[in-house]
């Protein structure tokens, strides 16, 4: 735990790792990966974060508070565009029938509502992954001191 | 009683029959071993298992992965099965996280993670 | 090589009564390997009749696959295949999982936090 | 060609596991399901299922065992 050389690696390591994730979400249309894939990336740099530091150092990198908003955001956001379709007059979670603009295949902002359904599913996964592991690590220290 | 038509079979069928195998000893292991850890590691090879024999049957000979940008001339591979997997990955996830915190709370309940100890401790303190 | 699957299916669940009535011991060691057997037996002899792995002609590649290949990106926009799937024809299936994903983790912070 | 390749690698998926059900220590049984899940992901993109390779390599290789190590120094390491 009190190892300089991991706490520097995982100092220098934990940006690009985010970035990466980061990349995966947003590119999921066009390369490998997506909001599951992107998700899982982020949340395990996050969770490497708390492993090399303490979980104090973790927990203020990203509290609880904001996890769980991020989390219930994530799930809230992919139903909300959901029903942007149903307010443009189609079914529930449908894309191109209900007038998002497909873009030209390929490039970045393609693909109409498949960007913002990805982000939601990344926010949700990731939040999802780094919660489980701080509860899992803390949840039962703070009980037992409770009693 | 094995014919020779059967095991030929079996060997071209490499990726089936590795996942069987796969399948057994992850079920061997969750059926035999008293420690609750050991039980969800052994759960969890058992969901590998079906994840690849799933996946082995979209697979074909000389496929592409299934980004479609070279046009259709290509041979692409079966994306179906492996957007169920996709799925099916991240709830074996979440399965496996939810029994690690039910471990969690038997181990502050009754000091142990074995299954027989716990079966014991039970049936004398009711 | 024909394998009737409901009785083995029989047999597992008999053999799965035997396993929870019995304490550890060396007869239940062997009951499961036994009951593995008929379990392994049943799957190779499915696995034996299975079509040639990797072939271009199994029923798994028919008109559904052509269809999500050929319509894809027409139709959503994106180029990779799983992603069109995923969160276009078959988005009701994600929102689904991550309800699953909502659900395991409000049941494991409920069961974490208990008292 | 890349047959013996595969071969290897689902003979060392089944090693793999077998150890983990033959190890007494808990965390070096989960050390060794972090090297099948690595593996299982280098399967994935043999069969050309890059998308699941990166979800494996992130989910199962990278959580999970983080989740399973979690539980481990909650609990105790030998079996």
């Amino acid at each position: 735990m009190e190892d300089l050389l991991v706490r520097i690696i995982c100092r220098l390591v934990v940006p690009f790792v985010q970035l990466y994730g980061l990349y995966v979400i947003t590119h999921g249309h066009l390369s490998p990966g997506g909001g599951f894939a992107g998700g899982a990336i982020v949340g395990a740099s996050m969770i490497l974060f708390a492993l090399a530091f303490n979980l104090e150092a973790g927990s203020r990198k990203l509290s609880h508070d904001i996890s769980l908003l991020m989390e219930s955001g994530g799930a809230i956001g992919f139903i909300l565009a959901g029903f942007v379709a149903m307010l443009l007059g189609q079914n529930f979670l449908t894309n191109k029938a209900a007038g998002f603009p497909l873009g030209v295949p390929g490039n970045l902002f393609s693909s109409g509502a498949i960007f913002f359904f990805s982000v939601a599913i990344g926010f949700k996964v990731g939040s999802t992954m780094c919660t489980l592991f701080y509860n899992l690590i803390e949840g039962s220290d703070r009980h037992r001191s409770s009693e | 009683m094995i014919d020779i038509e059967v095991l030929s079979k079996l060997f071209n069928n490499y990726y089936y029959f590795a996942a069987i195998i796969l399948f057994i000893i992850g079920f061997h292991t969750m059926l035999t071993h008293a420690n609750l850890i050991k039980k969800i590691i052994g759960m969890n090879i058992m969901e590998t298992a079906a994840f690849l024999i799933f996946v082995s049957i979209g697979y074909i000979e000389g496929g592409r992965a299934p980004i479609l940008d070279e046009g259709f001339d290509q041979i692409y591979m079966n994306p179906l099965p492996q957007a169920l997997i996709l799925t099916g990955i991240v709830v074996a996830v979440s399965v496996t996280a939810y029994a690690l915190s039910l471990i969690i709370k038997l181990y502050q309940h009754y000091g142990t993670v074995d299954a027989d100890e716990i079966a014991r401790i039970r049936s004398y303190k009711p | 090589m024909e394998v009737n699957s409901l009785t083995a299916m029989a047999i597992l669940v008999l053999a799965s009564y035997i396993f929870f009535y019995l304490p550890a011991s060396r007869l239940r060691g062997v009951l499961v390997l036994i009951m593995l057997g008929i379990i392994g037996y049943a799957l190779v002899a499915t696995v034996a009749e299975m079509p040639t792995f990797g072939a271009s002609a199994n029923p798994p590649h028919n008109e559904v696959y052509q269809r999500y290949l050929h319509q894809a990106v027409e139709d959503t926009g994106a180029i990779n295949a799983i992603a069109a799937i995923i969160t276009d024809y078959r988005a009701f299936d994600t929102l689904g999982e991550v309800t699953v994903l909502f659900t395991a983790i409000a049941a494991a912070l409920s069961n974490l936090k208990a008292h | 060609m890349t047959t013996g390749i595969e071969i290897f690698l689902l003979t060392f998926l089944i090693v793999c596991a077998v150890a983990v059900a033959y190890l007494k220590d808990l965390l070096s049984a989960v050390i060794v399901f972090g090297a099948y899940s690595l593996i299982m992901a280098i399967n994935w993109q043999m069969l050309g299922a890059p998308d699941i390779a990166i979800t494996e390599a992130a989910l199962g290789a990278g959580v999970t065992t983080f989740l399973f190590i979690a539980t481990i120094s909650k609990t105790r390491r030998s079996e």
